[in-house]
C-alpha cells in the first residue's frame, strides 16, 4: 500500500462515512462471532459461518510463500465443514484442549457491493490438561466474505499460520 | 576437520546398564525412550554410524545450484545439487570456527559463504574463499601450511534412489542400493515409478522419543484400533487383504492394504450398503474416499519405513513421504513432503489436495498416531524400572502370522536390530 | 446460537442500527479501561469499575465446567474490592510483574434498558523481573454491566481462566 | 510386569557424595534442593518407597466406577471405586506398551480402555480384554502361555483413612492407621469429623523443590513473618496459644492455634479495639475474619503435614486439604481441594466460599509461601557448596520449645527422618 | 483517572456523540494499518505512518520507569526511519522472522482539534525457522498522532517495551 | 557459612576427557561451548575462582545505601555503597535457609530484609536482627553459641579501579589494580577519565555459550566481514588505523581504530566522495556518523574486553560497559550499559542518545554478534567430535600481526589462558 494511497483513505477518512464504520463494525462482529463459537466448543455452528460452497483451508505459510498448495486443512463446501466436525466428534482421538483467539489487524477492501476481501492476524493460545496455556499458532486470516440473505458469511477463509511445527496434532478448526 | 578420540560413553542410565530381558526382542526397557545417555549413543552408532537417513526429495532440489537444509539425527547438514546435477551433501558447519554456514531452508547458490567471517564454499563443500587469507597491509594472513583442501565443510555420503535423497557419516555404510535391499526397493519403485512434483510440507512437534513413531510405523496391530475413523465411517472396505514384508535385518518394513473384491475403489460403490458402527454416522462428502486405480495392484495403502529417518506412504491417492527427525531423547519432529505425478491431471491433482486431509498433523486417519507416542512417553518417563511387551503372534514364524495384520512380529524385528546396531 | 439465530442477527445486521454500533462502542470502550487501568497498575481505581454491590470473581473453569464453586478471588461489595487493593499495596509479599491484557471475541446480549451481559476472551501476557513475557492466564470474562448514574458499571464479572496451573501466585486481579 | 534389576544411582551430586554436616539436622546442604540424582533417588526411595501418598479425598470419587487420574511422585496413576464400594489404585501406564490408559482427570467408567491397541481393564486394573487375542482368519493371536492375569496394570496399594485415599508402592510400607499414626490422628478425625462435601481445586505451580514446601509447612516460625497480612490487619488475636505435635519418626506434623480467652472469632468484638500496626489500615469487610466455633477446641488455625504429599488445612472456617506433587528438581505443583460439610447451611457455604479468599494461590494469608520456596531455590541453585541453618531452639528439648511457635525443631526432626529413609 | 473522571466520561457515555465514535476509529485503523505493514513485510510503508518529523523510540520500561534516556530505537525524521529500513534490507544480518501484533487497551485524549494522544497495549507473537512462536515482545504504545492533509499521522510513536531481555536481536521495529 | 568439601567434578563430557589437541590454542574443541561437566566446572574455578566479575557502575549507585542486584557467574549477588562511601559485595542468599535476600533489581536501602524470616543485615551483609532470638514466652530462641559475627551473608571482595566495581570470591585473585594490569589500564583510564552518568541499560539474551561472546570481541577478524553496515555505507574511513594490545596471560584485550589522515569524524567530509559498495545506497541521516573527537587520540572505535564478565566499548561517541551474564551452557545474557560525561552539553547528551542506534540489541553495527554466536552454538551442540580452528595470523610473533586487525592470536591467546585457569 504506497503512501498516497494511505493518504486517500486517510483524506477520506478525515471525514469517514457513517457507511464505512457500518461495513467494518458488521465485518468485524462476524469475526468477533466466529472466533467466539469456536472457543466456546459450539463446532456445531461452525460450518454455518460459511457460504455452501464455502471454501476454508489452513496452510503453513512456508508454503504459501513459495506457491505450493498443501496445507492441513481443505475442507470444499458445508458438507466437508459438517464431515470434520463428526469425524471430531465421533471419530478421532485427542486430548482435551481449550482454544483462546486473539484478533487484531483486520483490513478490508470492497469487491463489489455484497463482497468484501479481509484480512486479519490471529494467534491462538491452547491450554491443555496440565493446565498450562501456549501459543499454539500464529497467523493471518485471508477471508472472502459475502452478503447474503442470512447475513454476511465466508466463501472463504484460508489461515495461514507461520507456527510451521504443529504441536502434537490439530483437530479443531482456527 | 581435526578428530577427537570418540566418546566414552555408553548404554547405560543413571549409571545402570540398560537390559533387554529377551533376546527376541519382545521386552522393551522404557528407558530406551527416556536415557539421555542412549540418546547420546544413538547420535554415534545410528544417525552418525553405519545407516542411510532420508534428507530430501529430489523434486525439492531439481535444478543445479538448488540446495536444502535438514538433518541426520541432530547434526544439521546441507544437501546441494551441484552444476553436473549430481549431489552434494556436507555438515552444516563451517570448517573455520563452526558457525552454520548455510540459514536458509531451501534455495539456489552457487556458493555458501558463512556469515561470520565470509569463508565460501562451493556447492561440494570444498573451501573456495578466505578474506584477507594472504593478510593485508603486508601482514601475514594464513599460515603458509595451511591448505585449502584439509579445510573443506565436513563432506557426507550421499545417493539417492527413485528422488528420494539420503545421506551417511559412514564408511561402513553398505551401498544406498543394498541398504534398501531387495526387499523394499519394490515399494519405492512402485510409488515412484514415473517423475513427481512436490506440493509442500506440513510439520508436527511430537513430544515423544523418535522410536516410539518407528514403531507406530511397524504396528499394524494399531491401524484399526486406534484410529476410528476407518471403523466410524467404515473405510475398512469388505475383502481388505494384506501383505507386509521386512528386510532381513528387521530395520525397513512394507505394508500394504489392497481393495478386495469387485471394490472399485469408487467410495459409492459401498456408501450405501454399509451401516456404520455408530448408527447414522455417516460422511456426507464421501468422494474423499475414493480411491483412483493408480497402479497394477489396486492399494489402499501402502506404508514403508526405511529406517531410520523415513517413512514411504500412499493413502488411497495421497502420495507422501515422512521424515522423523530426533530432538532429544523426550521429542521428535515429522515432517510430511507431499507430491503427485508430474503427468496428473488438474482434477487428479485437487483429489490429491483434497486426499491431503487424511494424513498430516491433521489428518482425520493420522492424526492420532503422535499423540499415541505422547500417551507411551508420558507413562514412562518416571524411571521406573518397568518394559514394554510386545507378544502379539510370538512364537510363530514372522512370514506366517505378519499378513494379517495383527501381529508385533516386526516391532520385535525392530528391537533386535536395534540392539545390533547398538551394542546393547 | 443456532444459524438462524446467526442469520437474524445478521439480517438486522445488514442495516445495523447505529445505536447498536453506539451500544458496542461503550461496553467495548469499558472494557478498554478497566484492562488499562490494571495494566497501567491504577489498581486504586479499580474497585469504581463496579457498582457498590458488584461481584468479582476469579474461577479455574475446570471448577466451572464441573459446577463446583471454588475459585480464587470472591469479592462481594466494594469493600471487599478495596480490600484486595489494600491488602496488595500493604500486606502481601510478591514479585515485581507487569500485566498486558489482550482481549478479543466481545459478545452482549440486552438483558433489559440498562443491563447487558457480556463475555470477552482475555490472555494476560505477564512479564517478571527476568525480563521475559510469558502467557500468565487465558480465560474468557462472563460479566453483567448496568447502566448507572455514573455510566456502564460492572455487576457481576467472573474471570472463569483455561490456565489452571497459576504460577506461583496471582495478587493482581485480572 | 517384568522387573530389571534396581538403578545403581545414589545419593551423589556431580559425583560427589551429599552430605549433612551434622547429625541434629541443623544444617541441610543445598544440594538436595536442585540435584537430579538426589531427585531420581527420592523417586525411588521415596515415592516408590515405604511411604504413602495423598492422592485423592473418597469425596471426589463417592460413587461406583468413579475415578480420578493423580500422581505418586513423578508416577501418573489412578484411583477408582470398585462396584462393591472398595477402592483400587494402579500406575497409568498400559500393561501392553506402556500408553497411558485413562486420559481424563476424573470421571465415571465401568472399564479403562488404553487408546492405543484397545486393551481394556476392569476399575481393579485386571485386564479384561485384547483385541484379536485369538488373532484373526485362522493366523495367531497371543501366546498360547499369555496370562491376562500376570498383565493387569501395576498395582498400588490403596487405603483410606477419614475420607482421604493414600496409595504406596512399596509392600513396606505400614498399614495406612499406624503411618498415620497416634499422634496424626486425632487431628484428622478432629477436621473430618463428619461427612464432606468436594468444593473445587485450585492449583499453584512452583519452580522451587519439593521439600522446600514440605519444610515451609513444618515452619512455625515464619508464619507473623512472612505473612504481613496477620500483621498488618492484626489478624494475630490477643492471647493466641499454639499446640505443636510430630510423629515419632519427625516426618508428619500438626500445628494448632487457637482463640484466646474470651475471644469468640467474632472480628467486630476486636475490630475497634485493635489498632493496625501500619496505622490507619482496616479491612472494611472484616466478616472475612469471622471464624464461626465448630469444633470443641476453638481453633483459628490447623496445619497438618502428612509426609511426603499431604497436607491437612483448616483456615477459620475454610477447609481444604494440598496435594505437593514433585515436578522435577525445580518445581512442585501445589493442589488445594476445598470442601464443606454435608450439612453446612447456605450461609456457612457461603461463609467458606468467602474465606477461600485466605488460602490458594491468591490467598491473603497464605500466596508468599510458594514465592519463600522459589526465593531459596534461586539462590541455591548455582552449585556452590553451601548450607541453610535451621538453629532455632536448638539445643532445647523438643517438646520444650516447640509450644511457642517460635521452633525449627520440626525442621531439624524432618531432616533426620529425611536422611533415614534416603540412606544418606 | 479517579472514579468522578470515569462517570464524567461515562455520563457523557451514555449519549456518545457519533463524532467521538468516528475519532476512535479514525485513531484505531490508522493502528490497525500500522501493525497489518509491519507483519506483512511492508516495511517500506512504515516511514509514511509518521508525520516528516516524527520521532520513533523504543525504550525498555525499566528505563522508563527510572526517568532514564536509553532504548534500542531512536529515530529522529522520517530519514532516519528510512535508514534503519535500508540497513534492514542492505546491511544487517538476522533469521528470518514473522511478526504478529496484538493490540489492545487503547485510550486517547483530544489535545486540540487536530491532535491527539493515544496509548495502546501490544503483543508481538514472533516466529522463527523452527516453526515455533512465542511472545516476544509486549508492552505499551505511547503516541502522539496529528491530523495532516495526508490524514493522521505519528508525530511520536514511543513503544515502551515490559520485555527487558530482548531475545537475540530486534531489527524489525515493533 | 558451612563449608563442604569440594566438589569432585573435572574437566570431562559424557565421561570422556576434553582435550585441546594443540598447545597454541589453535584447535578449540566445540564440547566446551555445551558440556554441562564443562560450564559447572567454569563456576567453580573462573567465577567462584582467583578472577575479578564486573558487577556495576560506580555511577549506578552514587549514594550511600544505594545498591544493585547482579550475578558473579550463576550466582546472585549484591553491590552496596556503605555510609562511609566504601563498596561492600556479598551472596544474595541469606545466611538462615538460603532465601534470596534482596529481591529488587535496584535502589537505597540500609538495612537489608530476608523475606522469608526477617533476618536483617547491614548494607556490609553483617547479621543486625533475628526476630525472636531470645524466644518468646519464656522460651529460648537460638542456641546461647549463636554468634552474629558467624553468620553475616557470605561476602565477596569487592573493588572498583575508575568507577568500575569488580568482586571476587577468591582470596587468590591478584588485587583489581594488578589484574587489570598496566597494559589494559590505559584504555579504561582513557574512556573514564572524567565523572560519568549513567543513561541506562539494554539487554540481550542470546543462545549461545557465554565463551563464543568472549571470543567474538576478541575477533577483529569478523568486524568488517560480519557487520556489513561498516561497508554497506562505507563507514570505514580512508586509512583507518588499528591498535591493540592484550594482557600477559592473555585473557584481557583492547583493541581501538583511529581515524585515518585528514579527516575530522565529520560524515560531511566525506559522505560525498566515496560510493556505497552497493550502488546508490546512502544513508540520509549522515550525522549518525558523525564522531565528535573527546580524547587526545581520535578514535572511532574502542572495545576492550577484562575477562570474564566486561567489555569496555567507545563506539564513535557512544559510552557504555558490556556485562556477559552465562545462564547455562547454552545461554548467556549481555547487558550494555550506557553512560555520558557528567560535563556533556545537551546537545553531546542528545548525539550520544543518538548513536545508541548503532551499539546493543538493535545496534546497526553490533546486532550481529549474538546471532553469531548462536549459529556457532546450532552447529556445535550435536556432541560430534569436532574443533574449531584458529589460525589466522598463527606462525608469526601476536605484535606483528595483530596491529592489522586480521588476525585470530588473541583468541588462541585466551584458550591457552582459558585451559590454564581450568586446569585442562
Ligand atoms: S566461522 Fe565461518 S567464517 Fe569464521
Ligand atoms: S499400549 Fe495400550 S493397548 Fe497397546
Ligand atoms: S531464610 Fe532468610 S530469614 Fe529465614
Ligand atoms: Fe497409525
Ligand atoms: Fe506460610
Ligand atoms: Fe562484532
Amino acid at each position: 500500500m504506497s503512501a498516497s494511497t494511505i493518504a486517500e483513505i486517510e483524506r477520506h477518512g478525515a471525514e469517514t462515512a457513517l457507511a464505512e464504520i457500518r461495513l467494518w463494525f458488521e465485518l468485524y462482529r462476524l469475526q468477533e462471532r466466529y472466533i467466539s463459537a469456536i472457543d466456546a466448543d459450539r463446532l456445531e455452528e461452525w460450518p454455518d459461518f460459511f457460504t455452501e460452497d464455502g471454501v476454508y483451508e489452513i496452510v503453513p505459510k512456508e508454503n504459501a510463500d513459495l506457491g505450493l498448495p498443501v496445507g492441513i486443512f481443505h475442507c470444499f463446501g458445508r458438507p466437508m465443514l459438517r464431515d470434520r466436525i463428526t469425524s471430531l466428534r465421533n471419530a478421532n482421538l485427542y486430548e482435551a484442549h481449550i482454544y483462546r483467539h486473539m484478533t487484531s489487524g483486520l483490513e478490508f477492501t470492497m469487491v463489489d457491493d455484497s463482497t468484501v476481501d479481509m484480512q486479519s492476524n490471529y494467534v491462538v493460545v491452547q491450554t491443555l490438561t496440565d493446565g498450562e496455556s501456549r501459543v499454539y499458532q500464529a497467523g493471518r486470516y485471508f477471508d472472502r466474505v459475502v452478503r447474503t440473505a442470512e447475513g454476511w458469511r465466508y466463501q472463504r477463509k484460508r489461515a495461514v499460520y507461520d507456527t510451521s511445527r504443529v504441536q502434537t496434532l490439530l483437530v479443531t478448526p482456527v | 576437520m581435526n578428530e577427537l578420540p570418540k566418546p566414552a560413553i555408553n548404554g547405560s542410565h543413571n549409571g545402570k546398564p540398560i537390559c533387554f530381558p529377551q533376546a527376541d526382542g519382545s521386552r522393551i526397557p522404557y528407558e530406551v525412550y527416556s536415557s539421555p545417555e542412549i540418546y547420546a549413543l544413538e547420535q554415534e552408532r545410528i544417525f552418525r554410524g553405519p545407516t542411510w537417513s532420508f534428507v530430501a526429495l529430489e523434486a525439492e532440489i531439481p535444478n543445479p545450484h538448488d540446495f536444502k537444509s535438514s538433518f541426520v539425527g541432530d547434526t544439521p547438514m546441507v544437501v546441494t545439487r551441484n552444476d553436473d546435477n549430481s549431489l552434494s551433501a556436507w555438515v552444516n558447519r563451517c570448517a573455520h570456527r563452526g558457525a552454520i554456514v548455510c540459514r536458509s531452508a531451501r534455495g539456489n547458490a552457487r556458493s555458501h559463504v558463512c556469515a561470520y567471517h565470509q569463508w565460501s564454499y562451493d556447492t561440494r563443500g570444498n573451501l573456495r574463499g578466505i578474506p584477507f587469507k594472504h593478510g593485508v597491509k603486508g601482514m601475514p594472513g594464513m599460515p603458509s601450511d595451511f591448505d585449502h583442501k584439509d579445510h573443506g565443510l565436513q563432506p557426507l555420503r550421499v545417493d539417492s534412489y527413485r528422488g528420494l535423497v539420503f545421506a551417511s557419516f559412514s564408511d561402513q555404510t553398505p551401498p544406498l542400493y543394498d541398504y534398501i535391499g531387495p526387499a523394499m526397493r519394490p515399494g519405492i519403485d512402485r510409488i515412484l515409478h514415473k517423475p513427481i512434483v512436490y506440493l509442500g510440507c506440513t510439520r508436527q512437534y511430537v513430544k515423544a522419543n523418535w522410536k516410539l513413531y518407528n514403531e507406530n510405523v511397524r504396528d499394524p496391530y494399531h491401524a484399526s484400533l486406534l484410529h476410528a475413523f476407518f471403523s466410524t465411517f467404515n473405510i475398512y472396505r469388505a475383502g481388505m487383504r494384506f501383505r507386509i514384508v521386512m528386510s532381513d535385518d528387521g530395520m525397513h518394513d512394507w505394508l500394504m492394504a489392497f481393495h478386495g473384491e469387485g471394490d472399485d475403489g469408487n467410495s459409492a460403490a459401498y456408501r450405501e450398503k454399509v451401516a456404520s458402527f455408530k448408527e447414522g454416522l455417516r460422511l456426507e462428502h464421501t468422494a474423499l474416499l475414493d480411491n483412483v486405480k493408480e497402479y497394477d495392484e489396486f492399494v489402499n495403502t501402502h506404508i514403508q519405513p526405511i529406517f531410520p529417518q523415513l517413512v514411504v506412504t500412499q493413502i488411497q491417492n495421497t502420495l507422501a513421504v515422512r521424515q522423523i527427525l530426533p530432538k532429544g531423547p523426550g521429542n521428535f519432529e515429522l515432517i510430511f513432503y507431499f507430491f503427485g505425478y508430474a503427468d496428473d491431471t488438474p482434477e487428479m491433482r485437487t483429489h490429491r489436495m483434497m486426499q491431503a486431509n487424511l494424513v498430516g498433523p491433521a489428518g482425520l486417519i493420522s492424526m492420532e498416531d503422535g499423540l499415541a507416542t505422547e500417551l507411551v512417553q508420558r507413562a514412562t518417563a518416571d524411571g521406573s524400572d518397568a518394559a514394554a511387551i510386545a507378544e502379539m503372534g510370538r512364537g510363530v514364524p514372522d512370514e506366517q502370522q505378519i499378513p494379517s495384520g495383527i501381529s508385533e512380529g516386526h516391532i520385535r524385528a525392530f528391537w533386535r536390530g536395534y540392539q545390533e546396531l547398538m551394542g546393547l
